[in-house]
Order: C-alpha cells, then structure tokens, then sequence
C-alpha cells in the first residue's frame, strides 16, 4: 500500500505503464534485452521503448534488419542461454513469419530438453483493427497461440494491467505473448509508480451483475463496459469479466458467475471459430451445464481478412450497438 | 551516367511522363493525406520513379508486376491510371482494389498489376511463381518483383532468388536500395551494401544501376527481360536511389540521416535531371516536355476529382471475395 | 453407378487413392504441378506421387530445396498467374515456415484482390503421432486454419474420402488444406476407378444411433467406430459422425443428431484448446442448447508436445478404452 | 591436404577416439535400429565425423552447440555419452533428454549441447542467439551451428548469419555439405554449390575444407573460435563430406547417386585415411591407435547394455516441462 496520494493518483497511459514495467524489469535485470524493427534510438513505432536506448545502450535495445524468424531464432538461442529476450514486434502481424521457430521451437523447448532449458521470452506486438490499417495490420492472432502448448497469451485492457502482467512476464521463464490492442494503447489509467505484478490466470471482474455474464477480450473490455452502462439505465444487471490472460485461462471465475446469472455471451474482436469464444463455451457447457438458464453465445469479429476502407473495416469490428443487442438477445432467450 | 542518346523521342517523352505521373499522383497523395482524405497508410515513391518506369517499360499487361508497401509507383507504372490508386487510397470502390486493400494492397490483375503487400518480403516469391507459370504453361511472360533494401535481408530474397535461379525461370529481381528500412540504414543491417554482389550466391547475374538515372534502369531492365524471355533465367537488378520524403506520411523525418544527404540526393533527382538532360542534348524541345507536364497535371488533377466523387464500398458486401464465388 | 462389379468391389489404400486423384486431375488439367521435398522421382516420403514423375516430367513434379516459406511463396505467385499448384509438405509440421505466406498472403489473396485473383492451391501434408516420430513430426495444426478465413481444410478418414475430397480440392479455386493421417495412409476401401467428388461441408454418418453423438475426425473415426463396436455388444447405440471438412464445418448434421441422441462427445487427437471440439461445442450449445441432455463433452490428445518415447507417446493420444470410457460417462450424465 | 606434424600425439589420439566413437556409437544404432530397438528415426552421421569432431574439440562445456536432425556426432563430441545418446534413441528415461527428444532431439544443456532439432534450418539462428548471450554477459563462450548443405538453401541461413556479421557474433557456422538433402542433390537445389563462398554476402570470412580431413577441419575451426572469442565475429566453414550410409536408417539408397560415388568417398574414410597417415608418418604407435579402438569398443557395448536396461520414462509424467516448474 502506497502512502504518497501523488503516486496512487497517477494517471499515465497504456503504452507508458507497459514502459515504465520493462524499464524496472531492464534495470533489474540485466539479461533482459530488446530485439525489433526501430526499437532503439527510434523508441519503437508504438513508442514502446521511448527513451531506453538511452538509459540501457545498444546491446540491449538492439534494431534489427526485417528478419522476423531470424530473430525470433536468435533470441531463442539466446534464451536457452541464459539471456532474456523480449521481441518487439511492431505489428504482431509479422510474427506470422516466426511461427515455425516459435511452435516447433519456443513453445517446445523446455518440454523436449525435460526441463533443462528455460525459455524466458516476451514477445510482444500490436493486435486489432483500428485506422484503416487493412489486412496485413489488424491481425489478432491469440487463438492460435491458446491452441498450442507452450504458450502464455497476455491480453491487458487497461493501463494498470499492462504494467502488472509485463511485469508478471519479465520475471518469468516462460515464452509470453503480450498483446497490446491498438485501441487501448492511448488509454490512461491509475497506474502505481512502485512495482508490482498481477498473476496469470486470473480474471477480473470488471463490474458485478446479475443478470448475464459477459466476457470481454481487450479492446472489448472498454467497448462492453460501455454497453453495459447504457443498459444499467434500464436496470439491466450484468457482470463483465476480463479474463486478462487467454492461456492459461480462468475459466473458474466465469463458471462462478454463470452459476450467478445462469447467462453468457463472449465478446471478441478475433475470429470466432476456434477461437477464445469457442473454447470458454466448451469448458462452460461441459462444467457448468446446470447453471445455464439460457444457450452461451458469442459475438466475433466477423470472419474475413481486414477490409481498408472506412465503412467496411467498421462493419466487422463489434461495435457498443451490436454488444447491447447482443446483450438482449441473451436475455431474452 | 546512361547514353541517353540510345533511345528516340517517343520513348523518351514516354519515360518522362511515368515518372512525373508517378510524381504528381504522390504529392496529391502527400496533400491528400495532411488534409485527412487518407484513412490509412501512405509511403510515396518520390525520388524513386525512375526504377519502376524503367523497368516495366518493357513489360506489357500479361507481365506480373508484384511490389510492397512502397507500391504507388510499380502500380502507377505497370498500367493502373492514378484515379484508381487515388481512389483506392481513398477508400473508394473505384479504387484498384475496390477500397478493400488501401496503400498497401494495390491489385489490378487486369492490367498485371499482381499486388503490393503490406508484408515485406513475399513479392519475391510470387514473382518467381509467376516465373514458374510462364515456363509450365509456355507463355512467354515474365515476372518482376520490386523491393527494397531491407527486404533484401530477409530470408525470402535468399529463397526466391534461388529458386528462380535453379528452375531457370524468366524473374526480375528489382531491389530498390534507398540506404535505409524505416529508420534503420542499411549499412547497420548488413556488412555488404552491395545487394548486386549477392546474387552470386544463387549463380545468377546482379546489375547494380544508378537507380536516378532512368535510362541507366530502362536499359539495365531490357536486357534483363531479354535474357528472362529467351529462356535464359532471372537477374537482379539493384537499383541505387533514395525517397526524399519520409519513410510513411506523417511520421517525422530526423535523427537517422542528415539534411545534407538529402539535399544531395534531391539535387539527383530523377526527374528533373532527366528533363535538363533531355533539353539539353536538344533529344526533346522545351514545349514537348512543358505539354506532358500540363497533361499530366490535368490527369492528376482529373483523378483527384474523381477518386473524391466516388463512393465507399457498400458495407453488406464485406464477406464477399473470401473464397471464390463458384465455391461459396 | 458403376456397372462393372471389379470397378466397385475394388480396395486400394487410402494413398494409392489419393493419388489416383491427383493422376486424374494432373492429366485432365496442365495447369496442376506439384512442388516438394523428394516429390520428384523419389514419388515422396509418404508415396503421394510415386510413379507421376514418369507420367508429367519434371516442371509438373518440383523437387524444391528445403525452403517451406520459398514454395509455398512461389506457388501463391504462381496460383495468381493461372497455374494450379499442389504443395506436398510431407510432414505438416513443415508448414509452420510458411505461415506468413499462407496467412497473410494465400488465405487473403481473393479477397485483397477482390475476387480478380484466384487461389487454387492444394497444401497437403501428413499429420499425426505415430511411431515415434516426436514433436517435430507429429503435429496436426488444423485449428490454426480454421480460425483464419481464408481456407479449406480436409481431414480425409478413409481411402473412399481421399479421392473424392482430393478431386474436389482440384477442381476448385480456393486453398485447401488436405491432412492426412499417417495412421490411415496404409487402411484400404472400396474406391471407384472413375473420377467423382465429394462436397466439401458435408459430413457423413458413419454410423447411426440412438443414445449419443460422437464426432471423430481423422484418425479417430476408426478409433470411435471400434469402441462403438465393443459398446454394441452391451445394446449402447452410437451416432458417429465424420466431419471430413473442419472448414467448411458442417455443424447441422451434427445439430440433427443430437436432436434425436440429445448427447455429444468430440473425438479429436488435436489440442482441445480452441480446437475443433471446442468450435463444435460452442455452436452446438447456441443452436441446440434445448436439443441437449448433458454437457457436451471433448476428448482430445493431451496438451502437450509429442514426446518420443512409446510410453509416453501412447498417453498422449485417445485410445479406444478412453473413448469407450468417455462414452459410458457421457451416457451416465 | 592438412600439415598433420602440427599436433601432439594426445591430440592426434583424442581426435581419432572421439571419431571412432562416433563411428561405433552410429554403427552400433544401426544395429540397433535394425533389431527394433529404436522405435524412432535415426540418421547417422557416419562418414562426416571428422567435422564435428575437428570444431568441438576447441569447445568447452560453457560453449552452445546447435544441431539438426543429423545430431549424434555433434553430441557425442559435445561430450554427450554414448549410453546417453544409445538410451534416447531407445526411448529410454537415461536417455540424454529423458526420452522426450529421440534421434532429432538431443539434449545436454550440461555440456552445452543445446540440442538437435528435427526441423532444418533453426539451428543456425539459435547459435546466433547463444553468440548474443556471450557478448551480452560478456562470457567469452562462442555458439556453434552445425548444419547441411540442405539447410544452406534455406531462409535461416541468410537470416542467421547476416544477424551474426551485423552484431559481431562470437558464432562459428559449420555447414556439412555431403552433396544431397535427403535424395535431392545439392547441385539440383543451387547454382553455386560452394557454400563457403556465400559468406561473402555477409561481410564475414568464409572457409572451405576437407570435410573428411580432421586435422584441416580442427585447424579451420581454431582460427574461427580464437576469431569469434577475441570479438572479431562469425566465421562461416564448409567441410566437404559424404554420408555413406542412407539418409535415414531403413531407407532405400539407391537411384540417387551411384555405387561409384560412395565407393570413392569411402575409400577417403576420415577414420581409416586418419589411423593410416597418423601411422605412417609414426606420430602415434599401433599399440597406442589399438588401445583406443579397444577403448572405444568397450564403451559403445556397455553404453548398448545401459541403454538396454535403462527403464522407460512414467507415462504419468508425460504434461511435464510445458512450463517452467517454478510458473507451472
Ligand atoms: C515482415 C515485415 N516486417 C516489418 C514491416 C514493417 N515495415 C514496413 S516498411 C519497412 C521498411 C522497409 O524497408 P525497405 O525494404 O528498404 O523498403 P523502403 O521502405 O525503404 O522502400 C518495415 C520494417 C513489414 N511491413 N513487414
Ligand atoms: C523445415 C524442414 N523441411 C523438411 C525436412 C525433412 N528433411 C529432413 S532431413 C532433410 C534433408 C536435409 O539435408 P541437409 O540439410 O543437406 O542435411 P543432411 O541430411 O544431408 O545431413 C529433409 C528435407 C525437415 N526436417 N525440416
Ligand atoms: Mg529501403
Ligand atoms: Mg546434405
């Protein structure tokens, strides 16, 4: 507990908060390094490391050529050596050419050693649809990193998680995908100066209700908060659980309020089939049958690669409109 | 410095008017930006023009041109009338890509025009593939991919020159070595600055030319689309240059390279060195070259009016085109 | 219907028939090649085109070097120009490389284009754990392709399904995804000689029955129809249904089945984690949620990186005690 | 050929001990294979043992070595014990990664073999990674790939090793061109089969030699390691070599490259040619080279009983090491 009100009042910004855990993490560590396309002198395209190059030099904060899977491949290396890697990867859409080294590499490395080997890396990119960036950056990726063993897949919403699960991930020896919507990343909140971590696996309940649970994915945490309020004008009660981490993922926390609202709808921008959506329906229906007064349901983006223009990128992201109808229908049903 | 005395009026007149569309679409498209007209992304080609109007002089509409986020240029080259890359970057469904691609996803089959990526890296590959379907089905066509220096470094320059290399097929390999990726210069990211050595790792001939020089790139490409379509095998063309504008509108432009290697560069310009060039050596007269560049203005002009009057996408459609629509 | 009784009580392997598939459609169309590792006159790894090298030459059956991403980047191009590439991954495990490629170029290039580029491009590779192959030879990464618009994906049980299937993936323009289990490669059926398809999203009744439902997919359908065999014995009548495409999914079969059994079990050697079950779960529980008795339930391979040793290789996969067992307990919900 | 006077008779002896190891603990998996023991792949390295022996006789237990799926010679001259190696292959829990890996995942952090990987290509970027670690914590250790002329091809090759120039690297890369991937041939998958050459590309020294001459291999790989530890960055040596055996045991071997071909490179045995010149030129005593022979014998046989009577690993723990215990 802080003492100083000016620092428990603090209001910075998603970016700075998640800035502010890998400077600590890099003072106190100094294995820890940076790899990506402009993260050093430049800071990082989403200002990601803004002013580090200067506190902790090249070897640390090291620009790359366009080489995705090399080094993702070097840092593995590196990590099985003793180092700590966290990669930078601007848009988490080109991570797609490191998926070999990170599945058959990364995500197996300390299984097929037994243990011997740790693999601490963070690799960390901007996820969503957002500005017209088309289909080769708006990707969000996440279900296909749950899919496979090996993985931790952080998805902070707010400013205050940010800090506490990078920290969470810095400090662990365990590949991490820290994924930080684009939407949320201007987003200021109350973010303690003092370090401090939030456990993986752990939900929040955002606000409590009664009547339906909603589950929401990062920039959807915002978006359903919303709907929520406009529908507690009308009385309407519902719980919103950020489950913060996809894997591992705190499905008890859902179950519980399922048992409460015996309703549930899951709020995702990524794509729904076997998609995070998906996966928290399964483990509900199959868990908490007896509490469900009513079919879980989901609301995705809709399946398609990102479209550029305007109108048709705003027609495949939920919007608060979607998530208040959705909302009805649930309790309708 | 090129033999500009090579080539006649026509084509010179010719290369000169692509370059300058080229140019005149940018700067709309650098205006239209600030003024927000843009939604997305917008990397323009000035002080590069002369490497795609070089090359894909010698291509016609069955060539595949395939290209990156860099791409106004290749697509302006290549066929595609600046309305439709204005329009497209204006999210039009006049657009070249019917206002689903934006900047980075420029397509006009039609006119082969295969696509810019938002992806560095792949254009190599599909060009090669390209190459491929030219040799299996006898066509006589080739592929061309432009890229830059910093794709040359990924491990899909090393893949795709190969494989065009061992197959023999008929690729152009265009890396357009502006000295820098974003930010990053390329003398940082590689120990050998010469992307043109490189393709002796593949048993292939690499050109390196004074990508400011269009001639120098008009004639470098000829033979190389010769050997291509003789059956003789790809090239690489490394063509020198550098964009004078920022790496993407609006992002800042200082630290990493300094203002008097700019102005160096802007005093080589393609464009305006060409013309001096020309009227000089009297290959073209003063009101010959003073009417393509009023033509080109009213084009340009002319697109803006027109990519600013046409409509956006009708939002119901947006699930279409996943899949092929027989199979749908 | 076939008139000659040699013709329709004919048995070939699962392999001899998908590659009378591939024969077929090479000869019918010289657009088609096919690229890969050993492809060439070694007939590859798996025999999937032993014997077509003396049949279409060299141009039409591509030894590559080992460049997963290089190829499959070549043929996108090459689908863009007219031609219709086949790319024989041998191991599916391979395709990681080449994700990029296939993400964010192939399963987007239709709709980039809009719809003035076509994708006809086969990926074919066998999945699966068996004998001792370890983690970097026994993958079945089909969730992955289900969650990204943009492909087909084929999961062919037997040597009938494999030429229809095959053919149909031939005929058409879109990428598809063609998995086979090395597990079923060798098991022979009754294949037509003459050339005929089978839709993609439509999923066969392997079996009918009354008490439950039980999806199988891939190398399961032999697994699940053997303990339906045991479970006969004891008077348990079994639905089993056979996807045999995950993308298209054809959940409606699946939906008139558990209307009538009122229980579902997915039996999946893929990771459960937003895998296929779960997909199926998730759109079960919302569109039949009143047709259910019990939770739907999932058994998949465990979450874990194929282990080698044959020990522990077998406790990572459903066997046919396990599903008889998750059976009995379904039924005793 | 190499100047063999230039070494010590422990050293002639320790060379020719640790190939001959190899060449029985291979010889023995083969045996072994065949009987069914091994339910797994197994890819012998026999014929290339000269060069895994030559590099890592420089290596300490603090330096990373990286490897592919052809691993067993790399980790047996890493310091892996045969029985180790024997038992892993056989799926047993003695095995060096405790049963989890087999044949194409071996591990032995505590000698620094950082594994062996059943994908081609990665190894090339993880000694990279391991040459990051030494200049990052200033440890003086180097990273070593081991790798085939097959993966040479592949992207990870021109990632890895312009990534290691870039950065000044402490990274040896040892590319075993034995002339085929697999059944393809490595003139078929490139036009410039000399490997070494492609260094050039990455502003870093590239070195061929005699794959199946150890003292050539050992004298390359002293300038490489004494380079990379004194900071002057990455080295890139070729050793031209041959399999002798089949790609994989139980493979057929035939079509491919003839009778002829394999009959001359087993006639330049690194082990024979070796145990004849080292005689010949009377550096070491045939009761000296006997011993050793006699030495190795006994070690790969009671190395097949250990493994032999090694338990299996508890299928109960088989969910362990997803994650770090300490996270789990
Ligand atoms: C695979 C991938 N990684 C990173 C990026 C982000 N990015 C866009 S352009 C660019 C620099 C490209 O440099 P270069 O290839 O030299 O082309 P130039 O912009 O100089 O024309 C980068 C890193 C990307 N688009 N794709
Ligand atoms: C990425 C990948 N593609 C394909 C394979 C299948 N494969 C295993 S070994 C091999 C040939 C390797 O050739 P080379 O690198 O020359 O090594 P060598 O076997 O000759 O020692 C191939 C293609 C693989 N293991 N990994
Ligand atoms: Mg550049
Ligand atoms: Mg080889």
């Amino acid at each position: 507990m802080s003492t100083t009100t000016a620092t428990t009042t603090r209001e910075i910004t998603f970016t700075a908060a998640a800035r502010e855990a890998l400077s600590e993490a890099m003072a106190a560590d100094p294995r820890i390094f940076v790899v990506g396309e402009g993260i050093g002198a430049r800071g990082g395209n989403f200002n990601t490391t803004t002013g580090l190059y200067e506190l902790y030099g090249p070897m640390r904060l090291r620009d790359t050529p366009i080489v995705e899977r090399g080094f993702v491949g070097m840092c593995t290396g590196a990590a099985m050596t003793g180092s700590r890697p966290v990669v930078d990867f601007m848009f988490v859409d080109f991570i797609l050419d490191a998926m070999g080294e990170l599945i058959n590499q990364v995500a197996k490395m300390q299984y097929m050693s037994s243990g011997r080997l740790k693999m601490p890396m963070v690799l960390r990119g901007c996820i969503g649809i957002s500005g017209a960036s088309a289909t080769h950056h708006s990707g969000s990726y996440y279900p296909l990193f749950v899919n496979i063993p090996g993985f931790k897949v952080v998805l902070p919403s707010n400013a205050y998680d940010a800090k506490g699960l990078l920290t969470t991930a810095l400090k662990g020896d365990d590949p991490v995908l820290f994924l930080e919507h684009k939407l949320v990343l201007n987003n200021k909140g109350h973010v303690p100066e003092e370090s401090y971590s939030i456990p993986f696996g752990q939900a929040a309940v955002v606000r409590e209700g009664t009547q339906a649970t909603v589950v929401a994915l990062s920039s959807m945490v915002k978006k359903v908060s919303d709907a929520c309020d406009s529908l507690a004008k009308e009385g309407i009660s519902i719980e919103l659980i950020d489950p913060r981490t996809v894997a591992p993922l705190d499905v008890d926390t859902v179950l519980q309020s399922v048992h409460k609202t015996g309703r549930l709808l899951i709020v995702d921008e990524a794509f729904g089939p076997c998609g995070v959506g998906a996966e928290i329906s399964a483990q509900v229906t199959a868990r908490g049958f007896d509490d469900l007064d009513a079919p879980i349901q989901r609301l995705n983006g809709v399946h398609t690669p990102t479209p550029y223009s305007p109108p048709l990128e705003a027609a495949v992201v939920p919007d608060v409109k979607q998530i208040v109808q959705a909302i009805r229908d649930l309790l309708a049903e | 410095m090129s033999n500009i005395t090579a080539l006649g009026k026509e084509q010179h007149l010719a290369l000169y008017r692509q370059m300058l569309e080229i140019r005149r679409t940018e700067e709309q498209l650098a205006k239209s930006h600030q003024a927000g007209l843009i939604p997305g992304a917008c990397h323009t080609y000035v002080g590069e023009e002369a490497i795609a109007t070089g090359v894909c002089a010698h291509l016609t509409h069955q060539d595949a041109v395939f290209s990156t986020h860099r791409g106004h240029g290749h697509a302006l080259a290549k066929g595609v009338p600046p309305r439709e890359v204005i329009a497209e970057l204006f999210g039009r469904v006049t657009g070249c890509s019917r206002g689903r691609g934006g900047s980075m996803h420029l397509f006009s089959p039609e006119v082969g025009m295969m696509g810019t990526s938002g992806i560095v890296g792949p254009c190599i590959l599909q060009a090669t593939g390209a190459g491929y379907t030219s040799k299996l089905l006898n066509t006589g066509n080739v592929g061309v991919a432009f890229f830059g220096d910093g794709a040359s470094n990924n491990g899909a320059f090393h893949e795709g020159l190969n494989l065009a290399a061992i197959y023999d097929l008929p690729v152009i390999f265009v890396c357009e070595n502006n000295m820098y990726a974003t930010e990053v210069a390329f003398s940082y990211a590689t120990r050998n600055t010469e992307v043109a050595e490189r393709a002796r790792s593949y048993g292939m001939p690499g050109v390196a030319v004074d990508g400011n020089d269009v001639v120098a790139v008009y004639e470098a490409a000829a033979e190389a689309v010769k050997r291509a379509r003789a059956g003789h095998g790809p090239t690489l063309i490394e063509g020198k240059t550098y964009r004078t504008r920022a790496h993407v509108e609006g992002m800042r432009d200082g630290g990493y390279r300094t203002q008097e290697e700019i102005d160096s560069w802007k005093a080589r310009d393609p464009i305006t060195t060409y013309r001096a060039r020309l009227l000089e050596a009297g290959l073209v007269a003063e009101a010959e070259v003073n009417a393509v560049d009023e033509a080109v203005r009213v084009l340009v002009e002319e697109a803006l009016e027109f990519a600013k009057n046409s409509p956006y996408p009708d939002p119901a459609t947006v699930s279409r085109y996943i899949f092929s629509e027989a199979s749908a």
